[in-house]
């Protein structure tokens, strides 16, 4: 296993430098540079532009920055951020933390969903509900999840209008976070997870549940579900203890490429939200041209995915005994 | 010699892998549902301009219609009493106290006619000024959807969004795909470093967070370039990067083929590289294709919406329903509440996405051979 | 003595102020850092909220004068108005406790001014590149060496003071590098000291900033009945992205003010005021905004003498002003709350407005005519107007996409500019891109015309340093290599802009103004469009906001430091 | 390395007793698949019995319908598109009830699969659940059944493996399917059979996927076992070499119909039905060493395919294929004749037969 | 016969009974890679030095149990494997050396036939564009006169003509491997690898197959390598039969001859483990007990020796040679004092 999580991290590091390559070369190629916006104010005069370049290193050759930039990273230095004027790890990791708690609570959702539909849909193939929850998520499979944010927003105001509770709309925190207890800080995110973790599941939900429908199908056809039902185990345990952990064996194998499109794609439900994930300070990273920052995010992607192929590698070898052996 | 064998008198027609998956697709209601709107969808898309009562932009800086209300259409005249289809002219003013843009008939009547003429435009390079139905009158349109913010028909503007939405789908993931599957049968097919650059550059691309690639690639396009064409190159862009899903798929899916005895059989006959790629390994892979792709067209077009809410989709004087319902994003709660006509683009993507998924789910089922007796 | 603040200055009065409270507002982009030094954006942290009720003088609304904040009084000026001495008020303290004195100014020019800081202030400690000096003549005395007169001299001496036992120790054990690692947004709340009337109590990463009384502010700062200010005890300050959600936000009560946009916004405020589901009070259209929207045409097209000609020919600009459908522009894209603009000034600052400079409004007609004038008399098949050399009228009108209303202000104006037989081509483009080709320098610069608009400014004197005078950066119509004039009305503009720079006196300065803005007008180089208005809305729980007259959008509706909830 | 001798089990065919108690009657089993392209009859009014303590081998064609049959009797038919649709399985269960398993409820059933009838398949590779070790899926029956807890269905668990002389079975139990072969597979398949004691197994095809020799390895090890449980064999294959080897009685199906039926040296010495004889001559024979001369220089084959389950012929299902086929064979489906002794033939023409045959 | 002009510019082939095919020292290993550079760290030796020849017109047997090397060696033999070490002659030619192009004259030759019917016809293609395609490549009756051979092909196996414009899935199983056979005789070969053609099919189906490749073989003079692990159906087509184990061959011989007096202790486990479809037969059986070893780690020795109940310890020693006991009967034990 050790070896093998090596390897992984070997192969991964070509990949690496090349990413980092385009990135640096998009980011040179792109017009203007993080001093651009500043170049409207009508208070800043050219003295202080250049001033300002030569502080962030701007002034310089471009590979000279990427090899400065590569230096520093092999000591575990990403760089400072530009706008933030702050070590880019200190500004970046808050979000990626928040960014992966929304993460997490939409893949407890999203399983929690799409599970227990995709099994019903294979149990009872072709009955009403199977046929109705289908259309029903493919419809909700064709809202942007921007739009869908929007509508939710909209009908929590409305249900906050016409109640009064309490329900969170947007954020990650309500006022007074601070002054939670542990528990009641948990409970306080939790709350605010909810709504754009559902709206990011539902939004995949069909996609999932369908292949997952399919692979039930196919094993609930297969020998070994005749053999447990021979046996006389119950319905309920062919359904879930036989078939469905081997027919989850090829999704917990995509885990790991999951991982980083998540986070990326958690994007726009983390703008409309206002939720202080990734995406928002990506979008300003870029739109600022904040370079290191935005490399950061670009590093970020191959972490995780290098953690998420980890950890989809380790699931794999917990529900699938064949890949522990070799 | 034994005796020949009667061939199965029953089955006796010969049906190739399309006929049978034919078969299979059309008892499937839902899909064969979702197949026949979609091309309604394209037929619409491509006779638009002659659908829509008005042009595309079309709108009046003298008497505004900003996000004019739907139009009704009234049959009987209350005041002559005659029938026949017609609109009222509506005179706009805001009201200061609610800040509501309001709608008040002026008593002015305009017929609606079939095939009235009208703005000119072009299908498929044949010119018309042909439309199927409108007033003929600049100064009093049918508002059949209410309008957008400057005031031009929504319906005229979500006809010709069609165009766009519908189309750039198809455009960028056919090229990709041959991108794709290209890249995967190169990959699968002699192996080694090429394999490996290929996978490599994959996760490269795949491992840079999208948005930022789009984003910032968007801005290295020459500025006097078609801004569709760029929005088209960017879907492509876009396309790649998510399938290097497709071209590991080909890849392992071509590894697999080459393995089959058929595939034996053709070497051992003398058959050379090019011929077994393209008689058999590529042919195998047709059905798998046709159903990613109609899995991955609204893929595509919910692209182009997100690409819209981050103001790099189509953009003036072109529209998609991904712009126009970023529009009503823009607007927030008051688009909901003040002109919820503005979320029938949304409805057009939602339904879209929601026939090509049951097309591919059918299609699925229709290639599978486990699915068939 | 302690500074009272002006009663006039609030719409209720100082007996119906209660103590204590929470005010929350939202922003839509994160805070960058807590260093007053690095902090770059409009509204930061250190530069605003800290800022409150920090500064020598301050400006009064109700007659934009200065008044002494900081300073015990007004400053003695000798040196042919050039140097001022200040005293100030003793008995001030830091939020730490520590005495506020003259070597807190001292330090923090000194840091501003260091261009290895790259703080945002360097430039206003210049003059021509020539420095303005600070110095501490005792404790509590200060003394400002201007290199010329200035008319912004109280601005900028109006700066905050940091803690010199923070910054200038820092400063002097590791110069700028040693200031820059300060107070990053991970900064322990407790080590950040300021003199304002608000300290920093916490920061949550992309969430919001809360920031509390500075206990030690209300010794020196009272309200007209002798309460110690400020009332609050927290101001909240959320960050939301999206203005959308900020707006159910405030509809939810959640937010105390929110800046209505346009009508959009109006209407569902107004809607849930009437519904009764929010309790607030909504002011439509208290002022113009200070921002404005114009068309700048690049006389500097060495490539294309046809072109460059044109633009540099004052008939076309009118002519483009009059194309410019102003009404529909602000019915159309304005939503109908909006005024049409004709000159640099911003409407809000009515001191500046000229009405006998020229405008060129709306009017087909005469647009067809300076037209014709130039030789554009006839039109080709396509409707486009050619003169006897066959060259079509035709340019290129680009904006930064992503901006809807600016989008559809170019479609306007290039939808009128059909009906003269002019075709603009217009395009939105990225964002960096227009600046870009905005700021270039040369004969040959890469554009035809430009569709954007400006914000900030003061009312002292409201023309930019680098938008007027030539070789500005932002002197948009005409940057050659040299940045030569290459009319003399712009030579004239360029110096009344630094006369009236160096003019201290409100009523001179406003004259020059005049005529600076009657010679821009005569000579169009940049069309204005039209501006937006600002709205006002607050919730009802919130009292001490400025009277209705007294709001408009520079010096906005309230102070934070006078609010209070009742 | 073991030299067995022919095992000879305690139990053999001749001492089983001709009047003994009838474990399962199955009586007109019709079992039917409505599919798309139509009703495919499966099982067509299949009747035979099965005593205790006694193999039955059902031998046919592939699609003749054993699998379907046995399938049927465990009522593990896919519903839909399968249903059974007319007939009876009686089955005595080991409370000594008699219980009609097509009325069954489906938790009678439970309680009867796995317990009193249990059932191995031809794929050993796939009839193993990859993810859970094979102790485990042996000892899930257990738990079913016995009311035991995991501790105590593990160690039932690792004797069972032992009784059916997989090495080192303590270790073993722990182990999953995939690091075992194929033979190791199919023992496992019969330890967990036979793991709750049944009344009867059923072995549809066990060896059919398996290499000759690993093939001689279970087919031993099951008579073994059958002579120390006493369980009852139905015993589902198209090898007719192992069916002579285990089996006491057969059935012969054809065309979802059982078309003969009888002692297995009746059927082998003096078939009576013109598919058994076909099945027989057309079984190429390794042993004819022992028989020297006997060797053909042609197989003699059966002519033509496998009927079409859809589509079958309306008369004898054979008749298409069949060299003593006369015209009144397509008129109406044969009955099943008693030709005496208790050896059954559904052919016309059967009398003529013992003459051919002799 | 339609093809015999084509056959002349062939180089002739050798006279019935002469040696057609040699098998020298023939390898093939396949590399297994792990660790963290992905290196080779064993191999599936799954043929390892065999060597016999096939004479021409013969039927030559083999066969093993299940992952003795059966398939690798007749693939390896054809070159849709590459060697990893020895030589295969054909009529005089070593086609382990020759180029791509050389080769492709040679696949006009050798033929395979393959076990799964299911698998080894591309089921988009038409019968006739199946064996069309073997026409094709080579360039073989051009224009019209393809029909007639695809024809003439389909009635040589027993089909009507008509079935050409069919797919595959519509034939029955016994049908398509007549289709597979028809493509392999359509080039007209000298020799054919049929690998276990009948396995898949039906007993009674098993039976036309076989009788069908008798014919044919008969008829048209080929050579087979006839691969199965059913000794009984090898034992009715072959002249000659070779027993495989782990990749190596431990017995040839006559196939009267292996049958009754087989003189490895492998062949005599196998041919006992068959049953006898004969319910009065009685007869001792030799239970091999356990599995085939790995390939990967074959046992020292002889390989067989694990599962040998004449195993002594020499037998771990020394690798035993395929020696001649009889005249034409050859073994790969180093015990004569057995059998
Ligand atoms: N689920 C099903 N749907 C439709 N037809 C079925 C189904 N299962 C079995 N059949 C049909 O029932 C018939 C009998 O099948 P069965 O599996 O019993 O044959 P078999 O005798 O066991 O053959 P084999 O020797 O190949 O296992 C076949 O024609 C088969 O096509
Ligand atoms: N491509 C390959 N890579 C690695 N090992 C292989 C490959 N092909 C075959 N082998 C191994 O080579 C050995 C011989 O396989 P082969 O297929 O020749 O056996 P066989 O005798 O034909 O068996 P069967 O009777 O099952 O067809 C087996 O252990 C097999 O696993
Ligand atoms: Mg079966
Ligand atoms: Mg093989």
């Amino acid at each position: 296993m050790f070896t093998f999580l090596l390897r992984r991290l070997l192969n991964l590091l070509p990949t690496f430098l090349l990413a980092t390559i385009l990135v640096f070369a998009i980011i040179q190629l792109a017009p203007g540079d993080f001093l651009t916006p500043a170049k409207l104010n009508p208070g800043i005069s050219q003295q202080q532009l250049d001033n300002l370049a030569a502080q962030f290193g701007l002034n310089k050759p471009a590979w000279q920055q990427y090899f400065q930039w590569l230096w520093n990273l092999l000591h575990g230095n990403l760089g400072l951020s530009f706008s933030y004027t702050q070590p880019v790890l200190d500004v970046a990791w808050p979000r990626v933390v928040n960014s992966i708690k929304l993460v997490l609570v939409y893949l407890v959702l999203f399983y929690a969903i799409s599970i227990p539909l995709g099994v019903y849909g294979a149990v009872r193939q072709y009955s009403i509900g199977d046929r109705v929850s289908g259309v029903v998520f493919y419809f909700l499979l064709g809202f942007p999840s921007f739009f869908i944010a929007l509508l939710t927003i909209f009908g929590i105001l409305k249900l906050r209008q016409a109640t009064g509770w309490n329900i969170p709309m947007i954020g990650m925190t309500s006022d007074g976070y601070d002054q939670m207890s542990a528990l009641g800080k948990i409970w306080d995110t939790l709350k605010h997870l909810i709504i754009p973790g559902l709206v990011l599941a539902v939004g995949d939900v069909a996609g999932f549940t369908r292949v997952l429908r399919g692979q039930m199908l196919e094993y609930l056809r297969g020998d070994f579900v005749r053999t447990a039902r021979s046996k006389g185990v119950p319905e309920f345990s062919v359904v879930y203890k036989h078939t469905l952990r081997n027919a989850i064996i090829p999704f917990v194998a995509g885990i790991g490429g999951l991982l980083p499109t998540l986070i990326g794609g958690a994007g726009f439900v983390e703008v409309v939200f206002a939720y202080p994930g990734i995406t928002p300070m990506l979008l300003d990273a870029i739109a600022s041209q904040d370079f290191y920052l935005v490399a950061a995010f670009s590093i970020l992607p191959m972490v995780l995915l290098f953690i998420g192929n980890a950890i989809s590698d380790i699931l794999l070898a917990v529900i699938d005994p064949r890949i522990r052996f070799n | 010699m034994t005796a020949i064998p009667a061939p199965p008198k029953t089955n006796a027609r010969a049906q190739s892998q399309m006929q049978v998956a034919w078969g299979q697709f059309r008892k499937n209601r839902l899909a064969t549902i979702g197949g026949i709107f979609i091309i309604l969808l394209y037929v619409m898309a491509i006779f638009a301009p002659f659908i829509a009562p008005d042009g595309l932009s079309n709108y009046s800086t003298t008497a505004t219609t900003r996000y004019h209300e739907p139009t009704p259409l009234h049959i009987r005249d209350p005041k002559t009493g005659r029938y026949g289809l017609f609109v009222d002219k509506f005179a706009q003013t805001m009201n200061p106290d609610t800040f509501l843009q309001e709608f008040r008939p002026t008593g002015e009547r305009c017929p609606v006619r079939l095939f009235v003429r009208g703005d000119t435009y072009r299908i498929l390079g044949i010119p018309g000024n042909l439309h199927l139905f409108g007033t003929g009158n600049p100064d009093c349109k049918v508002f059949l959807w209410g309008a957008e913010g400057l005031g031009r028909d929504l319906f005229t503007r979500t006809m010709y969004a069609s165009q766009i939405s519908l189309s750039i789908g198809v455009l960028a993931v056919f090229i990709s795909t041959i991108i794709g599957v290209v890249m995967g049968a190169l990959a699968a097919f002699f192996g080694g470093w090429v394999d490996n650059v290929i996978n490599r550059l994959v996760e490269v691309i795949s491992a840079i967070p999208y948005l930022f690639l789009l984003i910032l690639l968007r801005s290295l396009f020459p500025q006097d370039a078609n801004p569709i064409l760029v929005l088209f190159l960017l879907l492509v862009i876009l396309a790649f990067i998510s399938w290097g899903g497709l071209a590991r798929t080909v890849r392992s899916q071509l590894l697999s083929v080459r393995e089959q005895d058929y595939v034996t059989a053709a070497y051992s006959l003398g058959s050379s590289q090019s011929r077994i790629m393209l008689r058999h390994m590529i042919p195998s892979m047709t059905s798998y294709l046709i159903v990613t792709l109609s899995l991955a067209i609204p893929g595509t077009i919910l692209t182009e919406s997100g690409l819209s809410f981050l103001g790099i989709g189509a953009v003036e004087p072109y529209v998609s329903w991904g712009t126009l319902l970023n529009q009503t994003q823009d607007g927030g709660i008051a688009s909901i509440t003040d002109r919820p006509w503005m979320l029938i683009p949304g409805f057009f993507i939602v339904f879209t996405v929601m026939c090509y998924q049951l097309l591919g789910d059918g299609l699925r089922d229709a290639f599978d051979p486990r699915k068939r007796q | 003595a302690p500074f009272v603040w002006p009663a006039k200055w609030s719409a209720d009065p100082a007996s119906a102020a209660k103590k204590g409270g929470d005010y929350r507002e939202s922003t839509i982009s994160d805070y960058k850092t807590i260093n007053p030094f690095t902090s770059a954006e409009a509204r930061s942290i250190p530069n605003y909220w800290m800022s409150l009720g920090a500064g020598l003088f301050t400006q009064d609304q109700t007659d934009d004068s200065f008044i002494p904040d900081m300073a015990e009084g007004m400053p003695v000026v000798s040196n042919n108005g050039k140097r001022f001495v200040v005293k100030i008020r003793q008995g001030m303290k830091f939020s730490d406790g520590q005495a506020i004195t003259a070597d807190d100014w001292v330090t923090t020019w000194k840091i501003h001014t260091d261009d290895k800081v790259g703080s945002n202030s360097y430039d206003s400690f210049f003059i021509n590149d020539k420095p303005i000096t600070v110095k501490k003549l005792d404790n509590y005395t200060l003394q400002f060496d201007f290199p010329q007169q200035s008319a912004t001299a109280y601005v900028t001496m109006s700066y905050t003071p940091w803690p010199d036992h923070v910054f200038g120790k820092a400063y002097s054990a590791g110069g700028a590098e040693a200031v820059k690692k300060l107070w990053g947004l991970n900064v322990n709340p407790s080590d950040v000291v300021t003199a304002g009337a608000f300290t920093l109590q916490s920061y949550s990463a992309g969430q919001r900033a809360v920031l509390k009384r500075n206990a030690n502010f209300g010794e020196w700062n009272k309200d007209s009945a002798g309460a110690a200010l400020p009332y609050l005890d927290t101001v909240t300050l959320k960050i939301v992205k999206d203005l959308n959600a900020s707006l159910a936000s405030y509809l939810a009560g959640e937010l105390d003010v929110y800046g209505p946009r346009n009508a959009d916004d109006l209407a569902q405020i107004k809607k849930a005021i009437d519904a009764g589901t929010l309790k607030a009070t909504e002011l439509a259209n208290v002022s113009p905004a200070a921002t404005s929207q114009w068309i700048t045409f690049n006389w500097n097209k060495a490539d294309s003498p046809f072109k460059q000609k044109l633009f540099r020919d004052v008939r076309f600009r009118r002519a483009m002003s009059m194309v410019a459908n102003r009404e529909a522009m602000v019915q159309l894209a304005l939503g109908g709350l909006g005024n049409p603009t004709y000159y640099s000034v911003y409407p809000v600052f009515k001191n500046y407005i000229n009405d006998a400079a020229p405008k060129y409004p709306y009017n087909l007609a005469g647009a067809t005519k300076l037209l014709a004038q130039m030789g554009f008399t006839k039109k080709g098949s396509d409707g486009i107007l050619v003169n006897a050399q066959g060259q079509k009228l035709e340019f290129t009108l680009a904006t930064n996409s992503g901006n809807t209303v600016r989008e559809q202000l170019g479609r306007i104006f290039a939808d009128e500019a059909k009906k003269v037989g002019v075709k603009v081509n217009f395009t939105p483009i990225d964002f960096n891109v227009l600046v870009g080709q905005l700021t270039s320098k040369g004969e040959s610069r890469p554009f035809d015309a430009i569709l954007l608009g400006l914000s900030g400014g003061d009312n002292i004197w409201p023309f930019g340093s680098n938008t007027v005078p030539c070789g500005g950066n932002l002197h948009s119509y005409n940057n050659p290599t040299k940045g030569d004039c290459l009319t003399s009305q712009e030579q004239l503009m360029t110096k009344l802009f630094f006369q009236g720079d160096s003019t201290v006196d409100q009523a001179a300065r406003q004259k020059i103004g005049a005529q600076l803005l009657k010679t821009e007008a005569e000579l169009q180089p940049v069309v204005y469009l039209v501006g937006g208005s600002y709205h006002v809305t607050y919730n009802n729980r919130l009292g001490g906001q400025f009277p209705r007259n007294q709001m408009d959008s520079y010096y906005g509706s309230r102070n934070v430091v006078t609010t209070f909830i009742k | 390395m073991t030299h067995s001798e022919s095992s000879i089990p305690a139990m053999s065919r001749s001492d089983i007793n001709k009047n003994a108690e009838v474990l399962l009657d199955v009586k007109g089993l019709k079992t039917y698949f409505y599919t798309d392209e139509g009703v495919v009859k499966s099982v067509d009014g299949v009747t035979f019995h099965i005593q205790r303590g006694e193999t039955l081998a059902v031998v046919g064609e592939s699609g003749s319908g054993k699998s379907v049959t046995s399938l049927s009797i465990m009522r593990l038919i896919a519903m839909p598109p399968g249903k059974i649709v007319e007939g009876e399985i009686l089955f005595r269960g080991k409370d000594g009830v008699q219980k009609n398993l097509v009325t069954a409820s489906e938790a009678e059933m439970r309680k009867i699969r796995g317990n009193d009838i249990s059932m191995i398949f031809q794929e050993p590779m796939t009839s193993l659940n990859p993810v859970y070790t094979v102790g485990d899926q042996i000892a899930e029956a257990v738990m079913l059944h016995q009311g035991k807890n995991r501790k105590e269905g593990m160690e039932v668990a690792a004797q069972m493996l032992e009784l059916v002389g997989i090495p080192a079975a303590r270790k073993r139990v722990n182990e999953y399917p995939h690091q075992m072969s194929g033979g190791m597979r199919q023992r496992v398949m019969i330890a967990m059979a036979l793991s709750c004691n049944p009344a009867l197994l059923v072995a549809d095809e066990p060896t059919t996927a398996l290499d000759v020799t690993i093939q001689a390895q279970i087919l031993d090890l099951m008579r073994k076992l059958q002579a120390e449980i006493g369980m009852s064999i139905l015993f589902i294959t198209h090898n007719l070499g192992v069916v002579a080897e285990m089996a006491d009685r057969v059935v012969v199906m054809y065309g979802g119909r059982v078309v003969e039926e009888g002692e297995v040296l009746d059927i082998f010495r003096a078939p009576k039905h013109p598919y058994t004889m076909g099945l027989l001559n057309s079984m190429p024979r390794v042993d004819h060493a022992a028989v020297p001369g006997v060797r053909k220089e042609r197989l003699e084959a059966i002519p033509g395919n496998v009927p079409n389950p859809l589509n079958l012929p309306s008369g004898c299902a054979f008749e298409p294929r069949c060299k003593f086929a006369v015209p009144e064979c397509s008129k109406a489906v044969p009955a099943l004749e008693d030709t005496g002794a208790g050896h059954m033939s559904r052919c016309i023409r059967w009398r003529e037969f013992s003459e051919v045959k002799a | 016969m339609t093809a015999a002009a084509e056959k002349t510019s062939r180089k002739p082939l050798p006279a019935m009974g002469e040696t057609l095919l040699e098998v020298n020292k023939l390898q093939k290993f396949f590399p297994i890679r792990g660790g963290l550079l992905s290196r080779v760290v064993a191999n599936v030796q799954a043929v390892d030095r065999v060597s016999f020849k096939l004479n021409r017109g013969e039927v030559v047997g083999v066969v093993g149990e299940s992952g003795s090397g059966k398939t690798v060696m007749g693939r390896t033999i054809l070159r849709l494997l590459e060697p990893t070490g020895g030589q295969v002659i054909f009529n005089g030619t070593d086609i382990t050396r020759i180029g791509k192009n050389e080769l492709r004259d040679y696949r006009r030759e050798m033929q395979v036939i393959f076990q799964d019917p299911f698998a080894s016809l591309n089921p988009r293609m038409t019968v006739s564009e199946i064996i069309g395609e073997a026409l094709q490549i080579h360039n073989l009756h051009p224009g019209k006169g393809r029909v007639d051979r695809i024809a003439e092909l389909l009635t040589k196996v027993g089909l009507r003509p008509e079935n050409m414009g069919r797919y595959p899935h519509e034939f029955s199983g016994g049908q398509r491997q007549r289709i597979g056979i028809a493509r392999a005789l359509a080039v007209d070969p000298a020799f054919i690898v049929a690998d276990e053609p009948t396995s898949a099919l039906d007993v009674s189906i098993q039976a036309q197959v076989v009788n069908l490749l008798q014919d044919l073989q008969e008829e048209l003079g080929l050579t087979v390598l006839f691969i199965a692990h059913d000794l009984a159906v090898v034992e009715y087509i072959c002249d000659r039969i070779i027993v495989m184990y782990l990749g190596k061959i431990m017995e040839i011989a006559p196939s009267r001859e292996l049958n009754r007096n087989p003189k490895h202790p492998y062949t005599e486990a196998l041919l006992s483990a068959a049953p006898i479809p004969d319910p009065t037969v009685k007869r001792q059986r030799i239970i091999l007990e356990g599995d085939i070893p790995s390939p990967i780690n074959p046992p020292s020795g002889c390989v067989f020796r694990t599962r040998c109940r004449y195993a002594i310890a020499e037998c771990a020693q020394v690798e035993p040679e395929l020696r001649e006991v009889t005249p034409g009967h050859f073994k790969a034990c180093i015990r004569d004092d057995i059998l």
